[in-house]
C-alpha cells in the first residue's frame, strides 16, 4: 500500500480556508465560505447548523464527494499528515473507503437497491483487501467477518440481513448495517451526516449510543453533523457551529454550551434548551429567517437576525476571531482576538 | 406559567369530540404489494381507539411514524372514513355527514399540515388562499376580504405586504403563519396540527411554537397537535396520547405522562430524553427487537417484542386501555411494574 | 410463490383487455362504411352476386351473431377465414405467414435502436455538458424529429439507388433465410428504429443523469469504489429500470411504425396485410391483425414488466 | 436472375451526390432472398400496384389482379392476340352450326396439372359452372347468351345461344372473362374451397404456395401443351402494393418481367440498358361518370360545356406524364377497327363553345358539383386537375371528394354522386366499352343512360361477325353517345410493361395481361 | 426553492436562458412566420397549375421545384405546413383537453370510475398508434375535420393517463386536504386546485404531443387517408413527390426535411418547456 500516510501525529484532517459551491444555470451559487477545521485522531468533532448553513457540503467536500457542478477551493488540506490540497482524483479515490468513510443521513438512500445487502459487504471486504494480507485474507471469508461487525453494531442475525435486499429492512437495521460497512474499513476518519435525523426516537437512541460505544473503542476521527444541540452536547468533543456557510463558532462542547459566544450560538441554545428545561414561559426566539445562500446580507450573515447588531456589522464580513479555546466570528470579539490580527 | 399545569381546565367535562372504538383500515396496494404479500389485504391504521378531546384543550398525540397519530387526526376532520367507531363532535355522530351537513363541520374544523411548503397551492397568491375560505362560507362581504385578511395576516404575525405574494416567495415559517391563518379563518372549534414544527427550522420552530401558545390563550381553540417530538409536545400540551401501531397506549395529563409514565413504551420514548453524559453507558432503553409487523398475524401485545416487561400474557391480545386513576390511562397488563425501576 | 401469482393476475388483465379490445375492434370494424363483396367481387358484380357473396360468408347474420361465431371460432382457435385478401383462406394460416417477418422487422428494430441508444445515451450522460454529449443529444433529437416514412424513402435514395449497398424492395422470412433477412431488412428496421433510438437515447441518458444524483452513487463513491465499478453496478445497473420501461411504453409506436413501412419495402407483414384488409373490408383479417397487435403490445409490456420486476427487487419483494 | 443482384443503372442520375454514386453495379450476393431464384431457371414476375389476389378459382375470380396471377395456370378455349384478334386455343378450331350454335373441336391430349387429360366434360363443367347462379361467378353476365352446354364427344363441345354473340366468343379467352377451362375431376375432389388455393388448370406453369397479398410460387407443367413451354423452371408473381417500389425492385434487379410501371419512372426506367419497356396505347379508358338524374348533370348542355372545358392534353401531360392520350369517346385506340380517328369537337377543348354551351343549358356560373374520387396519386392529379380546369373555364363550383376504392364503388353502383372518376383497364372486347356501359339497363350503365338509337346499334353489332363492319356498327354508336354525353370522356393512359436485359419471349399485351403471358418467357441462363 | 408560479414574462425569460427551448422558439417562430407571411411574399397560388413548368428541378424561381401540375412546392409545403400545423393544434388541443378532463375526474373521483376509465385508456393505449388513426379515418371518412377528430382520439388516453397519474399525486397534497377542509366543492376542487397545478406537465406533454401529432397527420395523408387535395398539407405533398420519387426525389425529401425542421422545433420546445417547467427536475438541479 502506498497511499498510506505515515501516522506520525494525533491530528487526523486539518482544512484550512475551503470554500465551496455550486455552478447553477444563473450563475454561480457560494455555499461555504472560508472553513477552517482540525479533528485529532479518537475525536469527535460536531458540526452543528439549521438546513442550508453549509454543514454538509462541508462534509462532501472533504470526501472529494459533492455532485458535478460543485466547485470547490482549498488553501490547505492536510490528511492524515499528509498535504493532499489539489490531489488527483483518482488518488484521492484511493484513500476514500480505506481511510475516510461516511454514515449518510438516510441509510436506505445509501444501499443499492438492486442488490443484497451480503453484495455491499462482499464489495467493501473486497476494497479493504488492499490494505494489508490479513485483510485480504478477510476479503475471502467475507461472510463472517460482516457477521461479526454486524453482530457489533448490535445486529443479532446478521447472515439473515446479508441475504436481504435494503428495502425489506427497517431503517434503523439499514443504519446499523451501514455502520457496520463503515467500520469494515476500520477508516481514520468518520464522518457522520445526521445519521438519526430520518430515526424514530428509540431507533434514534440506539444509534446514538451506538456511535458512542464505537467513539470510545475506535480510535479515528469522527465528524458528526447534527443539527440537534442535544445530540451535539451528548457525543462532541468539540463543536463548530455554522450558519450560512459559514462557521460563526468553534470550541470545546462544554465550554460553548456553558458559556456562548456567538449571539447565534447563544440563541440557538437558548431556544434549543428552552424547550428541554421545560420553563413553560413563552419560548425564546431568534426573530427573521436564515438567508438564502444566493441573496446573502453584505455584512455579518448574521447581522439582520441579531439582537447586538451595530453599524459595522451590517458593512463588514467579520473574520473568526481567535479567542483563548474559542474561535467566534463576531466583530464585538475583535477585541479579545489574541492571535494579534 | 405553564399550560401543562393547567390540565384541567373549563368545561372539561363535556367533551368537545368524543372518538369512539374508532378504526380506520386501509386497503393495501392493489398493484405488486397486494398481490406478492402473503399477509392481510388490509392494514388498520388507527385500531379500535377511544378518545376525548375537551374543548379548549391542547391534546398532544405522540409516537413514532405509522404509529396512526396522523391517521387519527385526518379521521377527524373526515379526510379518511372510518371502517367502524363513531366519531362524536358536540353530540352528532360525523362519520356518516354528508353535503351540506359535512360543509357545515368544515368550518368548525381545521387542520395544520406538516410540510408548509406543500399545504399552499403554489399557483395561489396569499390573498387567494386566504380569501376562498372566507368567500365560500360567507363570513364577509367582497369588499370586507382585503381587511380581512390582513387582519388574519397580523394575527399570524405577518405584514400585510405579504398579501399578494405567492408561496415560493415566502420562508418556511412564513409559509406555516399562513398556513395557520387559514386554519383560522373559520374561527373553528378545533384545529389538527400535525407535525406542525418538524420541518421547521430550530431557531423559527420556537417562533411558531410561541404563536401557537399565544393563539390557543387568545382564542380559546382546541387543538390537537400531534409531533413526534417529545420536547414539543410537553412545551405545548395540556394532555397526551401515546400511540403504537395504531393503538392508544397511554393517556394523561402531561405532567403525569412524564413524570409517570406506565407504559414500557412511553418510558422507553421518555428515556430517550435523558440527557446522557458523553462517557455515561446507558441501560438500553427498549430491546432490539423486531417491531411489531402491522400486517402480520400476531395477536397480544404489539409492543410484546420490544418490551422488556414482558410476561407470556402479554401474548393472549392486546391490553384494553384501563383508567389507572380518574385522568390516567394505560394499556398495559404489568403497568403497575412500570416506573418502578 | 409471488412472482407466480403476479404472472397470472397480469395475465388475466391482459385477458380481460384482449377480450374488451375484440369487442371494440369487431365493433369499429362494422363501423367503417363499405362492402366486401365489392372488393372480393370486383366491378362485374352483379346485386344477384353481392346478395350471393354476403349469404356465403355469413355477412348476412345480425351482428350479435356474426359476433359470437366469430368469438367462438377465436376461442377454438380459428380465426376465421379470409374474403377479399384470401377468399377462404383460414386467416390463423395467413398469420403464421406474416407474423415472423413482421416480428423480425420489430425486433430487428428495436435491437438497433437499443444498440443505438445505449452508446449515445452512455456517452451523452458520461461526458455530460460536453461537446460528444451536444452531438449524441443533438443527434437524438434529430432522429426523433424524423418521420419513418420518410426516412425511408431517403435510405432508399441514398443506399440503395445511390450506393446500391442495400436492397429497397422485397424481403425475405427469417424462417427461410435468416441472413437474407438480415440484410433485406435493414433499411426498413433502420427507418424505424431511428427515431426511437433517439427517444431511448434521451431516456437513457436522463435515467442516468438522475442515477448518477442518487445517495447509493454518493455512498458507493464514498467506498473509494473504482469509477467503472460504480457506473457499471450502481448508475447503468439501476438506470436500467427507466429505459426497459420506456421500452414498452415505445412498443405502439414501434408497431404502429410498420404499417407505412411494410407498404414501402414490400415487406409482407401483418401490418401492410391489415391496411389491405381494411381498404377490403375483410374483417376477419382485420379483426385477427389489430388481436395480434394488442397481444403483441401487452406482451412486450408484460415481458418488460417482468424485466423490470428482476431488474428492480423492490417490485417482487 | 443470374443469382447476383444489382443496383446499378441509377448512377447516371444527377441528383444523387458524390462520387459513391459513380460505382458502377457492385455485385451482391442475393443473400438468399428470392430464394428459388439463386442460379436456378427461375422467373420472377412483379404485379406492379396490386396487393391482393383474391381467389385462384377463375369462375369466382373477380379483380383484375386475380385473372392477370392465375391465367398463367389455365389456358381459355380461345385466345386473344396483342393486336386484338382471337384465335383458338383449347380449342382446336372454331365452326358455327347455325347463328346461334358454335362448335368447338378440342386439343388432343392437352394434359392438367394433375396429369389428367382436357375433355369435353371439363369444358362443360367450367361453363355450366360460370353460368350458375350458385356459383355466383362476377362475370357470369358475359355469358349470358348461352342457353346450353353440350359435350358431344370427348373433343367436342357445343354452344347453344339464344342471340347471335361475338362477345361470349371473345369472352372464352384466358383474360379477365372467368372462362379459364379447369379439371372438373380435380374440383370435385378437392372440394371448391381447396380448390381455390391450388387449382388445376392446363396452363404452362402450377401452383407450388400462394402466399396472399405477397406471392404465387409456380413451378413449370412439363405436360404442358405448347411444346417448349414454359420456358422456365418455375415463376414466383410478386404483388408490389406501391407502384414506386415496383420501378425501384426492378431497378434493384428484384423482378425480371412487370406490368405496369409508374408513369413518372417510365422514362427513367427506360433510361437503364438493362431494362426493356414496351409502351402501346392500353385496353383501358378513363373518364368522370355523371349522375344524370339529378342537377346538375341531368342537362345535356351542361355536361357538353364542361366536356369542352376540360383540357384532356394537361392532364395526360401532369397526370400521367404524357403517357396516354386524350380520348373522344370510350373505345381506346388499340381497338383500330372501331376507333374514330376524326375529331369530335363535344371532346375537344375549346372554352369559348364550352361557355356558349353552358349558356343554352339550365346551369350557369356557380353551378355546385362533387366530384369523387380515390385511389393512388396519379389518380386524385388528374381529379385535381379536372376539376379546377373546369371551374376556371366554366367558373363552377366544383369540388373534389376523396374516399377509398370501396366505398367510392358503393356510392357509385348506388349512383349517390354527382359524379366521379372512374375508368375500366383491361377489356379486350368491343362490347365491353359500348355495350356493357351505355346499353339501357346494361350491366356497367349505372349513370342509366338510354338512347333507342344507340341499343339498336349495339344490338347490331353484338351480332356481327365481320370485323371492320362491326367496328362501324359500335363507332356509329360511339358518335351519338358522344353527342349526349353521359360522361366526359378524359384519356386512354399506355400499357407498360418491362422486363429484365436477357429476359426473351414476353409479349405484351394493351390489357397488361400477365399471366397468359408468360409461358414462352425465358430468362438468361 | 422550486419556482412553479409563471407569469408569462417569467416564462418569457426562462425560454430565453434554456438553450434548447431557445432553439425550439427560434425554429418554430421563424417556420411560423414563414408560414404566416411566406405565401404571400411567393409569387405562386399553392394550387395554381402551371404546366408550362411541370417537376422543374430546384432553382432561384423554384427554391424547392416544382410538382407534376407545375405548382411551386414551396408555396405548397409552407402553405400545407399551415394546413398540418393546424390540424395537428386542434387535434392534439382538443384530445388534451378531452383527456385532461377524463383522466382528472377519474383520478379525483376514484372509487369505481378510476378503473373502469382506466381500464378503458389501457386498451386504446394497447393499440399501435398509427393503426389506431388509421382505423378511425375508415370509420370517420377522409378529409381535414376526420384527421382532427382521429389525432384527438389517438390522444385521449396518453393526456388522460397523464392526467389522471398527476391527479393522483396531487390530491394527497395537504393545500388539496386543506381545500377541502375549507369546504370547498369537488368540482372547484378540480378545476382550482389540482388543474393549475397539473398543468405543467400537461402543457409539456401538449407540445411533445404537436411534435408525433404532425407525424401522423402527414402519416394519414401521406397514406391518401388525411387531408385531401386541393388543399395541401405536408402529407399530401409528399404523397403526390412519392409518385415520381425516383426521377424527382426533391419533393419528397425537401418537404420531408421541413416537416422534420418543425417536428424538431418542436421537440425542442418540447424538452426546454420539461426543464422549465417539470419542478422535479428544477428541484433536483438546486440538489
Amino acid at each position: 500500500m502506498t497511499d498510506t500516510p505515515a501516522r506520525n501525529d494525533d491530528v487526523a484532517l486539518r482544512i484550512r480556508g475551503l470554500n465551496a459551491g455550486f455552478r447553477m444555470s444563473d450563475g454561480y451559487l457560494p455555499i461555504i465560505e472560508d472553513v477552517n477545521l482540525e479533528v485529532r485522531k479518537g475525536e469527535v468533532l460536531g458540526i452543528i447548523g439549521e438546513s442550508g448553513s453549509g454543514k454538509t457540503v462541508t462534509g462532501m467536500s472533504i470526501l472529494h464527494l459533492l455532485p458535478e457542478n460543485a466547485e470547490t477551493k482549498w488553501e490547505k488540506f492536510d490528511f492524515l499528515n499528509r498535504d493532499v490540497t489539489g490531489m488527483d482524483e483518482e488518488a484521492f479515490r484511493a484513500l476514500r473507503g480505506n481511510h475516510m468513510a461516511v454514515v449518510f443521513q438516510d441509510p436506505t438512500g445509501a444501499f443499492n437497491p438492486a442488490k443484497k445487502v451480503g453484495w455491499h459487504f462482499h464489495q467493501v471486504f473486497e476494497r479493504t483487501a488492499v490494505k494489508s494480507p490479513d485483510h485480504a485474507q478477510r476479503a475471502k471469508d467475507w461472510r463472517n467477518a460482516a457477521i461479526n461487525l454486524m453482530r457489533d453494531v448490535g445486529i443479532a442475525h446478521g447472515e439473515n440481513v446479508l441475504g436481504q435486499y435494503p428495502h425489506q429492512l427497517s431503517g434503523g437495521m439499514l443504519q446499523r448495517a451501514l455502520i457496520a460497512l463503515v467500520l469494515a474499513f476500520e477508516p481514520d476518519l468518520i464522518l457522520a451526516d445526521e445519521p438519526t435525523t430520518n430515526l424514530d426516537n428509540i431507533v434514534e437512541r440506539q444509534i446514538l449510543d451506538l456511535f458512542r460505544d464505537l467513539q470510545k473503542r475506535l480510535d479515528s476521527a469522527f465528524i458528526f453533523i447534527t443539527h440537534d444541540m442535544t445530540i451535539a452536547a451528548t457525543l462532541c468533543d468539540r463543536i463548530a457551529v455554522m450558519y450560512a456557510g459559514r462557521i460563526v463558532e468553534l470550541g470545546a462542547t462544554r465550554e460553548i454550551f456553558d458559556d456562548p459566544k456567538h449571539p447565534y450560538t447563544q440563541g440557538l441554545l437558548a431556544t434549543a434548551l428552552a424547550l428541554e428545561v421545560k420553563s413553560g414561559e413563552r419560548l425564546q426566539e431568534i426573530p427573521g429567517e436564515l438567508p438564502h445562500p444566493g441573496d446573502l446580507p453584505p455584512g455579518c450573515v448574521f447581522a439582520p437576525r441579531c439582537p447586538h447588531v451595530f453599524g459595522r456589522c451590517e458593512v463588514e464580513r467579520p473574520p473568526l476571531f481567535d479567542l483563548p479555546g474559542r474561535e467566534v466570528r463576531c466583530l464585538l470579539y475583535e477585541d479579545d482576538d489574541v492571535s494579534g490580527r | 406559567m405553564s399550560l401543562a399545569a393547567d390540565a384541567r381546565i373549563a368545561g372539561a367535562d363535556e367533551p368537545l369530540m368524543r372518538i369512539d372504538d374508532l378504526t380506520i383500515r386501509f386497503k393495501l396496494g392493489g398493484g405488486l404489494s397486494g398481490i406478492m404479500s402473503d399477509g392481510p389485504k388490509h392494514l388498520d391504521a388507527v385500531d379500535r381507539v377511544s378518545l376525548d378531546i375537551r374543548k379548549g384543550e391542547v391534546l398532544g398525540l405522540v409516537g413514532e411514524s405509522g404509529s396512526g397519530k396522523t391517521t387519527i387526526g385526518k379521521a377527524i376532520l373526515r379526510l379518511y372514513d372510518a371502517h367502524q367507531g363513531s366519531i362524536f363532535f358536540r353530540g352528532t355522530d360525523i362519520t356518516k355527514l354528508r353535503g351540506s351537513a359535512l360543509k357545515a363541520l368544515r368550518r368548525d374544523l381545521q387542520m395544520i399540515f406538516q410540510d408548509p411548503a406543500s399545504s399552499l397551492n403554489p399557483r395561489q397568491t396569499v390573498r387567494t388562499v386566504l380569501a376562498t375560505p372566507l368567500l365560500l362560507h360567507r363570513v364577509c362581504r367582497h369588499d370586507e376580504v382585503d381587511r380581512k385578511v390582513d387582519e388574519i395576516l397580523t394575527q399570524v404575525g405577518l405584514s400585510p405586504i405579504f398579501r399578494n405574494r405567492y408561496p415560493h416567495e415566502l420562508s418556511g415559517g412564513q409559509l406555516q403563519r399562513v398556513a395557520i391563518g387559514r386554519a383560522l379563518t373559520l374561527s373553528p372549534d378545533l384545529i389538527v396540527a400535525d407535525e406542525a414544527v418538524s420541518k421547521l427550522d430550530v431557531s423559527v420552530r420556537s417562533q411558531i411554537l410561541n404563536l401557537f401558545r399565544d393563539i390557543q390563550e387568545e382564542l380559546g381553540t382546541t387543538i390537537v397537535f400531534i409531533t413526534h417530538d417529545l420536547h414539543v409536545a410537553r412545551y405545548l400540551c395540556h394532555r397526551i396520547g401515546v400511540m403504537y401501531f395504531g393503538k392508544l397506549l397511554e393517556l394523561g395529563p402531561t405532567n403525569e405522562i412524564y413524570e409517570n409514565p406506565r407504559h414500557p413504551y412511553t418510558e422507553a420514548l421518555l428515556g430517550t430524553l435523558k440527557p446522557t453524559a458523553k462517557d455515561d453507558a446507558n441501560a438500553p432503553i427498549a430491546e432490539a427487537g423486531e417491531a411489531y409487523n402491522p400486517t402480520g398475524t400476531t395477536v397480544g401485545c404489539r409492543y410484546y417484542a420490544r418490551c422488556p416487561y414482558r410476561v407470556d400474557h402479554c401474548q393472549t391480545a392486546h391490553p384494553p386501555l384501563e383508567n389507572i386513576s380518574e385522568e390516567h390511562k394505560v394499556a398495559c397488563y404489568e403497568w403497575q411494574r412500570i416506573g418502578q425501576r | 410463490m409471488g412472482f407466480i401469482w403476479y404472472l397470472i393476475i397480469r395475465l388475466g388483465g391482459a385477458l380481460v383487455t384482449i377480450a374488451i379490445g375484440a369487442v371494440f375492434v369487431f365493433i369499429l370494424m362494422q363501423l367503417i362504411p363499405g362492402d366486401p363483396a365489392i372488393a372480393a367481387l370486383g366491378e362485374n358484380a352483379t346485386d344477384e352476386n353481392v346478395a350471393a357473396f354476403r349469404r356465403m360468408h355469413g355477412l348476412d347474420q345480425p351482428l350479435p351473431v356474426q359476433f359470437w361465431i366469430w368469438l367462438s371460432g377465436i376461442a377454438q382457435g380459428d380465426f376465421g377465414k379470409s374474403i377479399t385478401l384470401a377468399q377462404g383462406y383460414p386467416v390463423w394460416d395467413l398469420m403464421v405467414q406474416r407474423l415472423p417477418n413482421t416480428l423480425f422487422i420489430a425486433v430487428y428494430a428495436l435491437v438497433i435502436a437499443v444498440v443505438i441508444s445505449f452508446f449515445a445515451g452512455s456517452i451523452a450522460a458520461l461526458r455530460q455538458g460536453r461537446m460528444s454529449d451536444t452531438a449524441a443529444t443533438s443527434a437524438s433529437i434529430l432522429g426523433i424529429s424524423m418521420p419513418d416514412f420518410w426516412l425511408s424513402y431517403v435510405l432508399i435514395l441514398v443506399f440503395s439507388l445511390g450506393l446500391g449497398v442495400l436492397p429497397a424492395f422485397g424481403f425475405t422470412s427469417p424462417l427461410e433465410s435468416f441472413s437474407g433477412a438480415l440484410v433485406n431488412g435493414a433499411l426498413p428496421a433502420f427507418a424505424i428504429a431511428a427515431p426511437m433510438a433517439g427517444v431511448f437515447a434521451r431516456i437513457l441518458r436522463a435515467a442516468l443523469l438522475e442515477t448518477k444524483r442518487k445517495d447509493y452513487v454518493t455512498a458507493a463513491r464514498s467506498f473509494g469504489f473504482r469509477d467503472t465499478f460504480v457506473y457499471m453496478h450502481y448508475i447503468f445497473r439501476n438506470a436500467l429500470i427507466p429505459f426497459v420501461t420506456v421500452i414498452g411504453v415505445q412498443v405502439r409506436y414501434l408497431v404502429g411504425g410498420t404499417v407505412i413501412i411494410e407498404r414501402i419495402f414490400g415487406i409482407a407483414g401483418l401490418g401492410s396485410m391489415m391496411v389491405d384488409g381494411a381498404f377490403g373490408r375483410d374483417y376477419a383479417v382485420v379483426q385477427a391483425c389489430m388481436l395480434a397487435f394488442l397481444v403483441f403490445v401487452l406482451g412486450v409490456n408484460l415481458i418488460v414488466d417482468i424485466i423490470c420486476a428482476f431488474l428492480d427487487p423492490r417490485r417482487t419483494h | 436472375m443470374t443469382g447476383t443482384s444489382k443496383f446499378s443503372g441509377v448512377s447516371r442520375r444527377n441528383f444523387l451526390v458524390g462520387a459513391a454514386a459513380g460505382v458502377t453495379a457492385a455485385a451482391m450476393p442475393t443473400w438468399g432472398r428470392l430464394a428459388n431464384a439463386a442460379g436456378k431457371n427461375h422467373l420472377n414476375v412483379g404485379l406492379i400496384g396490386f396487393s391482393v389476389v383474391n381467389t385462384l378459382d377463375p369462375q369466382k375470380a373477380g379483380l383484375n389482379s386475380d385473372f392477370w396471377a392465375l391465367s398463367a395456370m389455365f389456358n381459355g378455349l380461345m385466345r386473344i392476340l396483342p393486336d386484338g384478334s382471337v384465335e383458338p386455343d383449347l380449342a382446336e378450331s372454331v365452326s358455327q352450326e347455325n347463328d346461334t350454335t358454335y362448335v368447338f373441336a378440342l386439343r388432343k391430349g392437352v394434359k392438367f396439372h394433375n396429369g389428367e387429360e382436357l375433355t369435353a366434360e371439363d369444358v362443360k363443367f367450367t361453363l355450366d359452372r360460370v353460368l350458375s347462379e350458385e356459383t355466383a361467378s362476377p362475370n357470369r353476365a358475359k355469358f349470358q347468351a348461352i342457353e346450353q352446354v353440350e359435350a358431344r364427344d370427348k373433343y367436342t363441345v357445343v354452344l347453344r345461344l339464344s342471340v347471335p354473340s361475338v362477345p361470349v366468343i371473345t369472352h372464352l379467352h384466358n383474360g379477365v372473362t372467368g372462362s379459364q377451362i379447369i379439371s372438373k375431376k380435380a374440383f370435385e375432389d378437392m372440394g371448391a374451397e381447396a380448390f381455390s388455393k391450388a387449382p388445376v388448370g392446363t396452363g404452362p406453369f402450377k401452383i407450388k404456395e400462394w402466399r396472399p397479398s405477397e406471392r404465387l410460387e409456380m413451378v413449370a407443367h412439363t405436360d404442358y401443351f405448347r411444346a417448349g413451354e414454359p420456358k422456365v423452371a418455375s415463376c414466383d408473381i410478386l404483388l408490389i402494393a406501391e407502384e414506386t417500389s415496383g420501378g425501384t425492385a426492378m431497378l434493384a434487379g428484384d423482378i425480371d418481367v412487370a406490368s405496369t410501371i409508374p408513369f413518372a419512372d417510365a422514362p427513367q426506367l427506360e433510361a437503364d440498358p438493362n431494362i426493356t419497356i414496351s409502351r402501346m396505347a392500353g385496353a383501358n379508358w378513363r373518364y368522370c361518370a355523371l349522375n344524370l338524374t339529378k342537377a346538375p348533370f341531368d342537362d345535356a348542355n351542361f355536361r357538353r360545356a364542361v366536356s369542352m372545358a376540360f383540357n384532356r392534353e394537361a392532364v395526360v401531360k401532369a397526370a400521367i406524364f404524357g403517357e396516354g392520350t386524350p380520348m373522344q369517346g370510350a373505345i381506346p385506340s388499340y381497338l383500330k377497327t372501331a376507333y374514330a380517328t376524326y375529331e369530335r369537337p363535344v371532346c375537344q377543348f375549346n372554352p369559348e363553345r364550352a361557355r356558349a354551351e353552358m349558356a343554352k343549358g339550365k346551369y350557369g356560373e356557380g353551378t355546385e358539383a362533387v366530384v369523387l374520387t380515390w385511389g393512388s396519386g396519379w389518380w386524385k392529379r388528374w381529379t385535381e386537375i379536372f376539376v379546377a380546369n373546369v371551374n376556371q373555364v366554366l367558373n363552377t363550383k366544383f369540388s373534389v371528394e376523396v374516399t377509398d376504392a370501396n366505398v367510392a364503388f358503393q356510392r357509385y353502383k348506388a349512383m349517390e354522386i354527382d359524379a366521379e372518376n372512374t375508368g375500366w383497364i383491361g377489356r379486350m372486347e368491343l362490347d365491353e366499352y359500348i355495350g356493357d356501359c351505355f346499353r339501357t339497363d346494361a350491366s356497367r350503365n349505372f349513370y342509366k343512360y338510354s338512347n333507342t338509337k344507340v341499343d339498336e346499334l349495339i344490338d347490331a353489332g353484338r351480332s356481327e361477325f365481320n370485323p371492320v363492319k362491326r367496328g362501324e356498327l359500335y363507332r356509329m354508336a360511339e358518335d351519338l353517345i358522344v353527342e349526349d354525353c353521359p360522361v366526359i370522356f378524359a384519356f386512354n393512359n399506355n400499357a407498360h410493361n418491362m422486363w429484365r436485359k436477357g429476359v426473351e419471349g414476353f409479349v405484351p399485351t394493351p390489357g397488361q395481361h400477365l399471366g397468359s403471358q408468360l409461358g414462352p418467357v425465358s430468362v438468361p441462363s | 426553492m422550486a419556482e412553479s408560479t409563471f407569469s408569462p414574462k417569467r416564462l418569457a425569460r426562462e425560454i430565453l436562458r434554456n438553450r434548447s427551448a431557445t432553439a425550439g422558439v427560434a425554429i418554430i417562430g421563424f417556420m411560423a412566420l414563414a408560414m404566416i407571411f411566406g405565401p404571400s411574399f411567393l409569387p405562386y397560388d399553392p394550387n395554381g397549375m402551371d404546366f408550362m413548368a411541370i417537376l422543374e428541378v430546384p432553382s432561384w424561381t423554384h427554391p424547392f421545384g416544382t410538382d407534376a401540375v407545375g405548382r411551386d412546392v414551396l408555396a405548397r409545403v409552407l402553405y400545407g405546413a399551415r394546413i398540418s400545423m393546424l390540424v395537428t393544434i386542434i387535434g392534439v388541443s382538443l384530445g388534451g383537453a378531452a383527456g385532461t378532463l377524463i383522466g382528472m375526474t377519474s383520478g379525483f373521483v376514484g372509487r369505481w370510475v378510476d378503473p373502469v376509465v382506466m381500464r378503458f385508456v389501457d386498451l386504446l393505449m394497447a393499440f399501435p398508434i398509427f393503426v389506431l388513426a388509421l382505423f378511425l379515418m375508415l370509420v370517420l371518412g377522409f378529409g381535414i375535420q376526420p384527421v382532427i377528430f382521429a389525432i384527438a382520439l389517438v390522444y385521449v388516453p396518453n393526456f388522460a393517463r397523464l392526467a389522471r397519474n398527476t391527479t393522483l399525486a396531487v390530491k394527497e397534497e395537504p393545500y388539496v386536504q386543506a381545500a377541502r377542509l375549507m369546504g370547498q366543492s369537488n368540482l372547484r376542487i378540480m378545476l382550482r386546485e389540482i388543474l393549475p397545478n397539473i398543468a405543467a406537465p400537461m402543457f409539456v406533454q401538449l407540445t411533445v404531443g404537436f411534435a408525433f401529432g404532425i407525424v401522423i397527420e402527414a402519416g394519414l395523408s401521406f397514406l391518401g387517408l388525411g387531408v385531401q387535395p386541393p388543399d395541401p398539407s405536408l402529407g399530401v405533398v409528399m404523397a403526390d413527390g412519392k409518385d415520381y420519387f425516383l426521377a424527382h426525389p426533391w419533393v419528397i425529401t425537401l418537404t420531408g426535411l421541413t416537416l422534420m425542421v418543425i417536428i424538431l422545433g418542436l421537440n425542442l420546445l418540447g424538452d426546454g418547456l420539461r426543464d422549465i417547467l417539470d419542478p422535479r427536475l428544477r428541484k433536483r438541479s438546486m440538489a
